[in-house]
This record gives structure tokens, C-alpha cells and sequence, in this order.
């Protein structure tokens, strides 16, 4: 018995509390926060595809890539983030709601 | 370039081309139709020529069952010949024709026509015909609301159209019956294996292509748009469309309906001959007693339909041959008369007979030519109007029932009263103070009435010419096996119409007598007689013209009818969905309200769904 | 990774990295590097494809699948509009001109990725690329409509990288690779049940379902499309939100072979999302006051029809569905674009403050004209032939309720672009038609374009379908 | 036992994770979401995977955690003016643990059953000639990505000089 289904239950319950977050939150930082939780559950979850895959190898590839792109994403949303509180003078997600209808 | 559609598609560039052309140049519209009118007669005319080898022509159109088809047949090159040779004349005729309307407008109008008249006539199949018919319907319409700048003319082309849209409806629906029924739009296919009148649905196709083949030809009671045509609209007109394409087309489909493609039987000959002889009577009646020039001729173009639609509904082949035979020399002496009455109007400015009178001196070759014409239309011999009213005389003797006989007889005397009054107003008799300066009428107008003249002569002294190069081969064409058609016989027939002539000039004698000596009078003894009296009223009154009578009575109602059905629709298609759309949308409003959690909340709910109803059947078995 | 189309990768990620140190105190240098770049691209792409010989032998010899190659040149044509017209659109003292050029040359290298990526987890980083780039493009003008749209889109969006990458693992686990190939090969081989392969599939059909902005997951398009910078929503509408998201559901669809009978609850499920999407997106645009964010709920409906198409997945329905796109990306740009010229010419883009400018901007109200009858379908303009295409295959399938909904739905969409129309260029003159004056014409040459293309494409149909009919061949095999 | 010392990391990630939700101050929640990261990169070592954890290490638990930092300093007077309401974060613990409970009937399972699936390939290579060999492409786009983030930080915060 390998314990991939508990690793994935794990992940499961980690990429649930980052939704949660997201759907929760008002403060922007913490909607980044959430959707960090979320990445890295993705990426445990591809390493551990890959480890029972016998595939490691080339999962690791991948994760190096996907942490490239998490940074440069996380960049671009703590730069929107500033641009909103510097724009709109708030970090309130939930009230940004002027495009309606 | 097949030949076959020269006829077709050179009016047809010819009028895109003319509506380029500035209205102000000088004849150069009218030379360029003119040509044209006549490269469309020579092509004709070598089609013609050409037969028996039939110039056909197929393109795949919708469908493989549905082929662009067209044929010339003896019939059809025969009738195509006839057509180009009127549009021919008319083109001529128009030149310098001053109320024509917009000339520009005309000659666009003239070439649709002829284009369209073309095609309707070479067409194979029913469906061809049917557009190139439909076709003719639109430019009817603009031809006459275009003549005149005036309500009059609008109200007629109104008038017009609806009548023969109601029929070209009734043939439409007739095609497609007919079609459904054979399997084959393709006529010359239908022929091989004619359909016969034995069930409804047959008899239901054939009486409605019946319809819209006789209204086309302007018999009663489809007739009622023409009269008003004449006052309404120009001579060139009438000349051209009531007087010789629309007669051509008519009769030339009746006689493809009714013995090219249906097997009729006696009922329906009787049906035919019966609507024959009382288009011939009720008309001519209407005839008689009209004090407008063309208004009378107009009346005369509907009587004489009787003739060929009674020849044609004996359905033996000397009546046949006599139908066909009166729908080339009416088309004839038809359209001369309106020329006559044209040139008349446009050197005098009226068509009032009793404002009219001895205009022989002063426009001598005119009133020649109407002479001949009158006496050709008359039955006179020797003109050519004689010996086809001659042969449809022989085949409603033949047919066995002699009454038509005697109704066709007495259409032929009131026919030669009514014209013995026409002429002796017109040209004869006083000339009023007014009219002292009148011109004869110009060459342009009076070489084409001067062919059509010498055609009745020719088709009259000649009459075997016709009836052997024309006639009879369009006959075999269409599958009657004839006898002899002879020309001249000093028969009883003859004498018998020596006899109506004597009664003609009699009664005209009377008519003169009673009236005063006034030639526009002369049919007031009639006119004012007792019952008949009433009648005339009541026609006048327009009480049997089915237009004015649906105009006036159904209209109204069926529009009241029309009305709560279209609110109905206007509710279903318009308010409900367009409240229900509302509601959507407001619905779709409120929800896009640009809260995040919301939409982030619909994201996730929609992909959890998505994941479980994947996981459950993408089938993890 | 298609090794021929490289070049219109790494030629657009050189000049955007040249933007910033060549035109560094010269401005105009900016617009004129990024335009000859793409316009090259675009020269290129047309020789390859539009030579005679190629039209003659019915696009045989074309590389590739003949898909990729579409899209790149379709990518190119849109990119090029949009640079062409942002370099009159946008006003001189603009702080960050050569960023936004920069961003738009290296969204353009991400899409010629995207679309030539043979491999699963390619496709994800070239598509992440493009959003980061779209989220910037989106602020250019420093709005907080703009930014607002940016972050709903960075966010909204987000949950389709996850699940993605979630596809992606399970696909690695139980196909062993991520290749296009193998994929294709495995719903080939007919074994009986792929159950976790197509759930892996599933989930990165999710993912780009959420990108490409199909109900339910539509939200965020209205807002981006809206708040977004005016050249930049013609961008994201017409090209970058299809190649992110629509471009790699077509693909699946072909991949996961539908037309052979797999994986049917799927393409039952991509069927009603596409038809929930027609649906909610023509009803939304119904009622919409502002044009751009009535152009976005037409995008969302259009999309529709692409994914419906997708999800019947028989070659007909991939060829409409293609060609569909393509026409999406030529319309849509179109009106993007005069959303954006009435923008710059009268000051708004809300429909109730408008009326009667085509007095002032006849050119902008005709190339919408022709635009809306394209995108609602009316012959004989090329939308007529996609959504015929589409219908048809509908029909064909057997889904009679489909075929009716979406040919009622086109309806409704001719319906609200009059509508718009009305409002917005016919009618009475407002206050802003009297004021506002035509754009110059640089900035209708676009749009001009982009409309004689949606007039020759339904003119020369017949060519195109050979192309399509290529494409969907090769890609169904 | 590995498996014994994986599962306690893994539910440790998950617990920091839930903290990180949680926790009232922003920068405790950064620091929390740096533990997380910590976590990972440990599980990557577990799991043999060393370059995968040091890149976790260095980039998410050093670079990301610098960012959110400062991005958190910049507005944090903003976010402690209006804090937001806690009750919401506050039931997610609850709201974990009826997911995981609802899930430990169905979610192992499910998953053993995709894992029965397995297609065991042939591994083995160095990370060096599978990034270079297999993932050429993927370099490609982590190079377009870093140009992005580039242009990205460029066109958000221009130059105030120009302005």
C-alpha cells in the first residue's frame, strides 16, 4: 500500500482551506495568500503523481518550472495589489464593485 | 453563348443598361431598346427557323429534380417570335411617344417585360416559368405606376397587382400540385404521360392554372384592371401588355395546360367554353356602350379572350387551331388599334369620342389603319381576323353544343357595331372647331401600326401562311393530331357572317337614327333599353367587379380578422419574448452586480459540480 | 514544440526586449518597431500560405496540422491591428508606452506557444504567460475601472491554473507522458475504460473552460473586457482570451475524439456549458448600457457556440468551430476597436450618452454595421458560414434542440446589436455626435481591414473550407 | 517509517496553511504561508526530490515571503484601519473538518482508484538533461515568463521621471 491516496487527501483538504481563503477574504494580500496555498498544493500533488509514477524525474522539472511561473505570478498580483491601493485607496476586494449591469 | 437565351438576357443587360443612362440624353435610350428589341426579334426568328430542331437548354439549379430548363418547342419559338416581334413594334412605336412617363422608367419597364415574357414563354419547367411569370407580375405594376403621376395610376397598378397576384397565387399553388402530382416540374416530361382529371386533387391543380392562365389573358371576371388601365395609364402600354403579351402568355399557357399537360374531359371543356362565351358577351356588352377610345378597346381586348378560350375549350383541333390563330391576329390588330388611339391622343389630347369626329381627312393613314384593324377585329373578310374567328366557329359547331355558336355569333355583331360606332365618331362625321390644325402622326408612330397593319392583311389574303408555318406546327408540338385547316369557304359560315355584317350596319343605322345623327350616340338604344339600362348602371357602378366588390365588402372584414391575428403573432413574438427577455436580463442585472465573492463563489460551485459530475460519469470503471 | 513556427516566437520576444533600450527617449520608435515586427510576421505568414501553388494543391503542403499556423496568423493579424491602432490611440505623454509594447509583443510570442505547443504542460506555461501579460495590459491607462478589471481577472481565473495543473498530474500518472501524441494514440486505441485519463482530461477542460469564459465561470470576462484599457479589451477579446481558453478546448476536443464516441458524459457536459453560454451571454448583452461590456457578453455568447461546437466534436462541427474562432477574432476585434474609437472620439462608451454618431463617424458606424450582421450570422458574411457550419453539424448529430436553440440565439443576438446600433449610431444626434468628430484614419484602417476580411471570407468561402477542412482532418486523423 | 514522518508534514503544511488563513495580522499570515512553503520543500526532500526543494526553499519561502512582506508593509496602515470581520475565518476550521471528514469516506478511495491506474515509466535521467532533453520548450516559456514579470513590474510602475 503506497501512501499516495493519503498525500492526495492531504492535498485536497490544503487546496480546500486556499479556496476557502479566497472566497472569504476581502483583503487582497490574503486572496494572494490563498491562492499560494493553493499552488502549492498543486505542486505536491504533481510531485507525488510523479513519485508513484516512478516519474520523479521529470516531475521535478515541472514543479522548477511551475515555481518560476508562481513567482512571477505572485509578482504581478502584489504589483496590482499596490496599483489598487494606490488607484482605488483600497485592498478591499469585495469593494470593487463599480463595473455592473 | 446558346441562342436560346439572346431573347432572355440581352433585354435584360439592355435594361441595366439604360437605367445608367442619363434622362437627358436625346433617343439614345430609345435607339438602344429599339436595337435591342429587334437583335431579340432576328434571334427569334432564327430559333424559329431553326425548328424542328428544338433549341433547349439545361443548368442544374436547386437540385438535380429542379433544372433551370428551357425549350423551344414549335409552340414556344412561335409565341417567343410573336413576343419579340410586339416588343419590337411597341420600341419603335414609343420613340417619340411625349406621355409615356419617364422614358427612362419605360423602356426599363418595355425590356423587363419582354425579358421576362421571353422566359416565361421558353421555359421548360414549371418552375422556370413560374419565376419568369411572377417576374412579369412586378414589372405590370411599375409599368403602370410609372406611366402617370397621378392617384389614378397608382390606384390601378394597386389594382392591377392585386388581382393578378391573387391569381398567380392560384397558379403557384396549381405548379406545385401539378408537380407533386407528375413527379416532374419538367413539362415536356409531364406531356409524355399526361395527367388525367380523374381525382379532386387533379381537378383542384388544373382549374387553378386554369385560373391563372385565363386571368392572365384578362378574361372575366379578372378582367377589371384593364378599363381602368386605359384611362389610367399610356397607350404604348396598352398597346403592348393588355393587348398582346398578356393575351400571348395567357392563351399560349392554356393551351399548354389544357392540352399539353392535362387530358381534359367534357365537363371541363364545357366549364371553358362557358367562361369563353361569356367573357365574349358581358364584355363586349361593356364595349359597346363606352365613350372613351381606349376604354373601349380595352373592353374589346377582354371580349375577344373569349374567342381563343372558347376555341381553345372545344378542344378539337380546328378550335384549337382557331385559338391559337385569334391570339396571334388579336395581339395583332389589338395592338395597331392602340396605336391608332395613341397617335390619335397625342395629336388631338383626348380620347372622348364625343369631343372627336372626321379625322380621316386629316390623319388619313391612321384612319386607314384602323380601319383595317377594325375590320379585322370585326371578322370581316378578307382579314385575318375572319378566318380564326372562322375556325373557332367551326369547332364550337363541332364541339356539338351550338349555343356557343350563336353567343360567339352575337359577340361578332355587337364586336362590329361597337367599331362602326368607333369610326364613324373618330373619323368620320363633323370635325370640330378645335381639331382644324390636327398632323398626321409622326413616321416612328406610324410604322409600326403600318406592319401590323399589313400583317392583318397578309394573315388575311395569306391565310394558310400562318396557319401552315405557325399554326399547325405549334399544334403538333403540343400533341394534336389536325385535318385540314382551311383558309376560305364559301360556306354557310361565310354567309352567315355577310348576314351579321348587314345587321351591324343596320343597327348602327338605328342607333344613328335614334341618337340624332351623333356617331357617338349610337349605341344609346341599347344602352338606355329597359333592363338593360339597369345593368349598364349597375356595372358602371362597378357592382360586378369582384376587385371593387372584395375591396368593398371582404377586405374589411378579413382586415379586421388580420388584425386580431397579426396582435395575436405581435404578442407572441413581440411582447412575450420581449418581456420574457426582460425578465432575463433583469434577472442577469441583478446577478452581475460586480461582487467578487459572488462571482468567485459561482466559479468554484460550478467547477465542484463540474469535478463531480466527471468523476461520477467520465466513469472511473 | 512545432520547431518551423519558432521564429514567430522568438522574433517578438527579441523586439520587445529591443523596445526598451531602443526607444528609450524616442517614442515613435516604440510603435514602429512593434508594428514592423508584427506586420512582418504577418507578410510571412501570407506568403506561406496564400501563395498560389499552396491555394491551387488545396493546402496540402501546409506544415504542421494547418491549425497552428492559423492561429499564428490570426494572432499576428489581431496583434497587428490592435498595435497599429494603439499607436494613434494612445496620447504622447503616455508613461508606459514601450512597456506596453513590450507586453504586447511578448503576449504575442506567448500565444504563437500556446498554439504550438505539443504537450500539456506547455501549453500551461505559455498560457500563464499570457495572463500575466494580460493583467498588465489591462491597467495600461491607470484606471481604477482598469484595475479593478485586473484583479478580477487575475483571480477569477486563477482556480483554472490549479485545476490545470490537477489534470495534468492525474494525466502524468495513468498516461505516463503529456503529449498531445499519446493522448491522441490512448482515446485511439479504443481501451475500454479510460476513466482516469478522461477525468484528468476533464479537469484541464475545466481549467480552460474557467479561461476562456464560459458560463458559469464568465464572470470575470464583462469586467475585464470593460474596465480594460480600449486597444487592449480588442487584444483580450479578440485574440488572447480565445487562444488561452478556447484554442486548447477545441484541441481536447479533438484529442479526446468525441466523434468516435468517447468520453460521451464530457462532451455531453462541454455541450450544455456551450449552450448555457450562448444563452446567458446573448440575454446579458440584452440589456447592457455600455458598449464594451455588451461587446464582452457577445463574447461570452459567441464563445458559446465554439465550445457547443467542440463539444459535438465530428469534423464538422471542428471545422465550425475553427473557423468560428477565427471569425471571432476578426468581428470582435472589429467592434473592439470602434468601441474604442468612440472612445477617443466622444469621450464615452455608455450607450445612453450616445446616439446619432454616425453623422459624426459614418466609417466607425458602417465597419460595425458589417461587424454585428458577421457576428449574428447574416449571409453572405463569414459568421453566416461558421455558425451554418455549426448548425448543421448540430443537426447532423442528431440534436435537433441544439440546432433550434442556437439558431433562435443568433436571433436574439441580431436583436441586441441592433439595438445597439440604435443607440449607439443611428437614432437621434445626441450631445456627443455634435461634438465629436471621425477618427483619423490610421485608426480606421484596422477596422477597415479586419471588415473587408469578414466580407471576403464569406465571399470566398469555398477556399477557406478547403483550409478548414484540411485543418480538421489533420487534427481528427 | 518515511510514510509516518511524510503524513506528520504533510498535516503540519495543512495546519500552517489553515493558520495562515486565519491568523488576524497580514504579516503573521505571510509568515505563516513561508512555514507552508518550508513544509513543502521538506516533503519534496522526502520525497527524494532535492532540486524541487531547494528552488521551493530559496524562491517561495525566501523571495515570495520578502514580497508579501513588503507588499504588506506598504498598506498595512490601510488594513488595520478597516479591519475585516474574523467570523467568516473563524468557521473555517469548522468547515475543514467537515470537508475532511466528508471526504476521508470518499477522497482516499477515489484516489487509491486513480493510483490503481498508475503507469509505472521507466524514470531515471538527471534533472539537468530532463529539463534540457524533454522540457525545452518549458525553458522557453519560464524565459518569456521572467520577460513578462519584467515588462509587468515596468508597465504597472512607470518611471516617475516620465510622468
Amino acid at each position: 500500500m503506497n501512501s499516495f491516496p493519503m498525500e492526495w487527501y492531504f492535498t485536497a483538504l490544503m487546496m480546500f482551506v486556499g479556496f476557502y481563503c479566497m472566497l472569504a477574504s476581502r483583503s487582497i494580500v490574503r486572496q494572494l495568500i490563498g491562492l499560494e496555498i493553493i499552488s502549492k498544493g498543486a505542486m505536491l500533488a504533481l510531485l507525488s503523481a510523479g513519485a508513484l509514477a516512478n516519474n520523479l524525474v521529470f516531475a521535478q522539472a515541472l514543479v522548477l518550472t511551475l515555481i518560476v511561473i508562481e513567482v512571477v505570478v505572485v509578482g504581478a498580483g502584489l504589483a496590482l495589489l499596490v496599483k489598487n491601493f494606490r488607484v482605488n485607496g483600497t485592498t478591499d476586494i469585495w469593494k470593487l464593485d463599480s463595473l455592473k449591469g | 453563348m446558346n441562342l436560346i437565351l439572346i431573347p432572355i438576357f440581352l433585354p435584360l443587360a439592355t435594361a441595366a443598361a439604360v437605367l445608367l443612362i442619363n434622362e437627358k440624353t436625346k433617343y439614345l435610350k430609345e435607339i438602344l431598346s429599339s436595337a435591342a428589341a429587334l437583335v431579340a426579334l432576328l434571334a427569334a426568328g432564327d430559333i424559329f427557323l431553326q425548328l424542328p430542331a428544338e433549341q433547349h437548354l439545361s443548368l442544374p439549379w436547386i437540385s438535380a429534380g429542379l433544372s433551370f430548363t428551357l425549350r423551344a418547342d414549335a409552340l414556344s419559338a412561335f409565341l417567343l417570335l410573336a413576343v419579340s416581334l410586339f416588343s419590337a413594334a411597341i420600341s419603335i412605336y414609343s420613340f417619340s411617344m411625349p406621355d409615356k412617363g419617364s422614358s427612362k422608367w419605360f423602356f426599363f419597364n418595355l425590356l423587363m417585360t419582354q425579358a421576362f415574357a421571353a422566359g416565361a414563354a421558353l421555359a421548360d419547367s414549371l418552375l422556370v416559368m413560374l419565376f419568369f411569370w411572377e417576374g412579369l407580375l412586378v414589372f405590370l405594376y411599375t409599368f403602370i405606376i410609372l406611366s402617370q403621376d397621378a392617384p389614378g395610376a397608382r390606384r390601378t397598378a394597386k389594382k392591377a397587382f392585386l388581382i393578378n397576384g391573387v391569381t398567380d397565387l392560384c397558379l403557384l399553388v396549381g405548379i406545385t400540385i401539378t408537380g407533386y402530382i407528375a413527379g416532374t416540374m419538367n413539362m415536356s416530361e409531364i406531356a409524355r404521360n399526361k395527367l388525367t382529371l380523374d381525382y379532386g386533387w387533379s381537378v383542384f391543380a388544373y382549374v387553378l392554372l386554369m385560373i391563372g392562365a385565363v386571368s392572365k389573358a384578362g378574361a372575366m371576371p379578372f378582367h377589371t384592371w384593364i378599363p381602368d388601365a386605359a384611362t389610367n395609364s399610356s397607350s404604348p402600354f396598352m398597346a403592348y401588355i393588355p393587348a398582346a403579351i398578356d393575351k400571348l402568355l395567357g392563351i399560349y399557357f392554356l393551351a399548354r395546360a389544357s392540352i399539353y399537360l392535362y387530358q381534359l374531359n367534357g365537363a371541363m371543356s364545357i366549364v371553358l367554353m362557358t367562361l369563353g362565351a361569356f367573357t365574349i358577351l358581358a364584355a363586349v356588352m361593356m364595349a359597346f356602350v363606352q365613350k372613351d377610345y381606349k376604354r373601349l378597346l380595352s373592353y374589346h381586348a377582354v371580349s375577344q379572350t373569349g374567342y381563343m378560350i372558347l376555341g381553345i375549350g372545344t378542344l378539337n383541333p380546328i378550335g384549337i387551331a382557331g385559338g391559337l390563330f385569334h391570339m396571334i391576329n388579336h395581339a395583332t390588330y389589338k395592338s395597331c388599334l392602340f396605336m391608332t388611339a395613341g397617335s390619335v391622343e397625342r395629336r388631338t389630347g383626348t380620347n372622348d369620342l364625343t369631343k372627336l369626329g372626321g379625322l380621316f381627312r386629316l390623319m388619313p393613314l391612321t384612319a386607314i389603319f384602323f380601319l383595317i384593324a377594325a375590320a379585322a377585329i370585326s371578322g370581316i373578310a378578307p382579314f385575318n381576323g375572319f378566318f380564326s374567328k372562322e375556325l373557332v366557329y367551326r369547332g364550337a359547331l363541332d364541339s356539338g353544343h351550338p349555343i356557343f355558336f350563336w353567343a360567339a355569333e352575337l359577340g361578332s355583331f355587337l364586336t362590329l357595331a361597337s367599331f362602326l360606332k368607333l369610326g364613324h365618331s373618330v373619323y368620320f362625321g363633323r370635325l370640330p372647331e378645335n381639331l382644324k390644325n390636327t398632323k398626321e402622326a409622326p413616321f416612328s408612330m406610324l410604322l409600326p401600326m403600318a406592319s401590323l397593319a399589313a400583317i392583318c392583311v397578309l394573315f388575311g389574303f395569306g391565310a394558310h401562311l400562318p396557319l401552315e408555318r405557325f399554326i399547325s406546327p405549334a399544334l403538333s408540338s403540343i400533341g394534336v393530331q389536325h385535318g385540314e385547316l382551311a383558309g376560305f369557304e364559301a360556306g354557310k359560315l361565310y354567309f352567315l357572317s355577310v348576314i351579321v355584317i348587314l345587321a351591324a350596319v343596320i343597327n348602327h343605322m338605328l342607333g344613328l337614327a335614334a341618337g340624332g345623327g351623333k356617331a357617338s350616340k349610337a349605341s344609346d338604344h341599347i344602352h338606355y333599353a329597359p333592363v338593360l339600362k339597369q345593368a349598364y348602371a349597375m356595372a358602371e357602378n362597378r357592382v360586378f367587379d369582384i376587385y371593387e366588390l372584395g375591396m368593398d365588402k371582404v377586405v374589411p372584414v378579413v382586415a379586421k380578422v388580420m388584425f386580431s391575428v397579426d396582435r395575436f403573432f405581435d404578442w407572441v413574438i413581440d411582447t412575450a419574448p420581449s418581456s420574457a427577455a426582460g425578465f432575463f436580463s433583469d434577472a442577469s442585472e441583478r446577478f452581475h452586480n460586480g461582487s467578487y465573492p459572488l462571482y468567485m463563489a459561482l466559479t468554484l460551485a460550478g467547477a465542484a459540480v463540474y469535478i463531480l459530475l466527471a468523476a461520477l460519469n467520465g466513469g472511473l470503471k | 514544440m512545432d520547431k518551423g513556427l519558432l521564429a514567430y516566437l522568438l522574433i517578438p520576444l527579441l523586439s520587445a526586449v529591443l523596445i526598451p533600450f531602443a526607444a528609450r527617449g524616442r517614442r515613435r520608435l516604440a510603435d514602429v518597431i512593434a508594428n514592423v515586427t508584427l506586420l512582418a510576421g504577418l507578410a510571412n505568414l501570407a506568403w506561406l500560405v496564400l501563395r498560389p501553388s499552396m491555394i491551387s494543391g488545396g493546402f496540402a503542403d501546409i506544415p504542421g496540422d494547418g491549425f497552428t499556423l492559423l492561429l499564428v496568423g490570426t494572432v499576428y493579424l489581431v496583434g497587428f491591428c490592435v498595435t497599429f491602432f494603439s499607436a494613434w490611440f494612445m496620447e504622447d505623454g503616455a508613461p508606459n508606452r514601450q512597456a506596453y509594447y513590450s507586453l504586447i509583443l511578448v503576449s504575442v510570442a506567448a500565444m504563437t506557444g500556446v498554439v504550438s505547443a505539443t504537450d500539456f504542460f506547455t501549453l500551461y506555461v505559455f498560457i500563464e504567460v499570457l495572463a500575466v501579460t494580460s493583467f498588465a495590459l489591462i491597467t495600461t491607462d491607470d484606471s481604477g475601472r482598469g484595475v479593478e478589471g485586473a484583479l478580477k481577472y487575475f483571480f477569477l481565473t486563477f482556480p483554472a491554473s490549479a485545476l490545470i495543473i490537477l489534470g495534468i498530474s492525474i494525466l502524468m500518472l495513468t498516461l505516463g507522458s503529456l503529449s498531445f501524441d499519446n493522448l491522441r494514440i490512448f482515446m485511439a486505441s479504443g481501451i475500454p475504460s479510460s476513466g482516469p485519463v478522461t477525468f484528468g482530461a476533464a479537469l484541464m477542460l475545466l481549467g480552460f473552460l474557467i479561461k476562456s469564459g464560459v458560463a458559469p465561470f464568465h464572470t470575470w470576462t464583462p469586467d475585464a473586457y470593460q474596465g480594460a484599457y480600449a486597444p487592449v479589451s480588442a487584444h483580450l477579446a479578440g485574440i488572447v482570451t480565445k487562444i488561452s481558453g478556447v484554442y486548447a478546448v477545441i484541441r481536447m476536443a479533438a484529442l479526446l475524439r468525441f466523434f468516435d464516441g468517447r468520453a460521451l458524459a464530457l462532451s455531453d457536459l462541454l455541450m450544455f456549458l456551450g449552450m448555457l453560454s450562448i444563452a446567458v451571454g446573448a440575454v446579458a448583452a440584452l440589456r447592457q448600457k455600455d458598449f464594451k461590456r455588451m461587446l464582452a457578453f457577445s463574447s461570452v455568447s459567441q464563445v458559446g457556440y465554439i465550445v457547443l461546437a467542440a463539444g459535438l466534436g465530428t469534423p464538422l462541427a471542428i471545422m465550425g468551430a475553427i473557423f468560428h474562432l477565427f471569425n471571432h477574432a476578426t468581428f470582435k476585434t472589429v467592434l473592439f476597436l470602434n468601441s474604442a474609437s468612440l472612445e477617443k472620439s466622444a469621450g464615452t462608451t455608455d450607450m445612453e450618452k450616445l446616439g446619432g454618431m454616425e453623422h459624426a463617424m459614418p466609417w466607425t458606424s458602417w465597419t460595425s454595421v458589417v461587424a454585428l450582421l458577421s457576428t449574428a450570422g447574416v449571409p453572405p458574411l463569414s459568421g453566416f458560414w461558421s455558425k451554418l457550419l455549426i448548425i448543421i453539424a448540430l443537426w447532423q448529430a442528431g440534436l435537433r434542440t441544439y440546432a433550434v436553440l442556437a439558431l433562435l440565439f443568433s436571433i436574439v443576438t441580431l436583436a441586441y446589436f441592433m439595438v445597439m446600433q440604435r443607440k449607439v449610431f443611428f437614432g437621434k444626434r445626441s450631445r456627443a455626435a455634435e461634438v465629436s468628430t471621425e477618427v483619423p484614419a490610421p485608426m480606421l484602417a484596422p477596422a477597415v481591414l479586419m471588415s473587408a476580411l469578414i466580407v471576403a471570407l464569406g465571399l470566398l468561402f469555398p477556399y477557406f473550407y478547403t483550409y478548414v477542412r484540411m485543418v480538421a482532418e489533420r487534427i481528427l486523423i | 517509517m518515511t510514510n509516518d514522518y511524510r503524513t506528520l508534514l504533510y498535516a503540519l503544511a495543512v495546519f500552517f496553511s489553515l493558520w495562515a488563513v486565519i491568523s488576524r495580522k497580514l504579516l503573521i499570515s505571510a509568515i505563516m504561508l513561508a512555514l507552508v512553503s518550508v513544509l513543502v520543500s521538506l516533503i519534496f526532500f522526502d520525497f527524494g526530490a532535492p532540486w524541487a526543494g531547494v528552488f521551493e526553499l530559496s524562491v517561495c519561502a525566501g523571495l515570495i515571503t520578502v514580497l508579501f512582506v513588503s507588499a504588506v508593509s506598504l498598506i498595512r496602515a490601510e488594513e488595520e484601519k478597516h479591519p475585516e470581520s474574523r467570523a467568516r475565518f473563524y468557521a473555517l476550521p469548522l468547515a475543514a473538518a467537515i470537508f475532511a471528514i466528508a471526504g476521508w469516506f470518499y477522497l482516499p478511495q477515489f484516489f487509491a482508484e486513480i493510483a490503481g491506474w498508475t503507469r509505472p515509466s521507466t524514470g531515471g535521467g538527471t534533472i539537468g538533461l530532463a529539463l534540457w532533453d524533454m522540457r525545452r520548450p518549458d525553458l522557453l516559456g519560464q524565459v518569456l515568463m521572467l520577460a513578462a514579470g519584467v515588462f509587468v513590474i515596468k508597465s504597472i510602475f512607470p518611471r516617475r521621471s516620465e510622468k
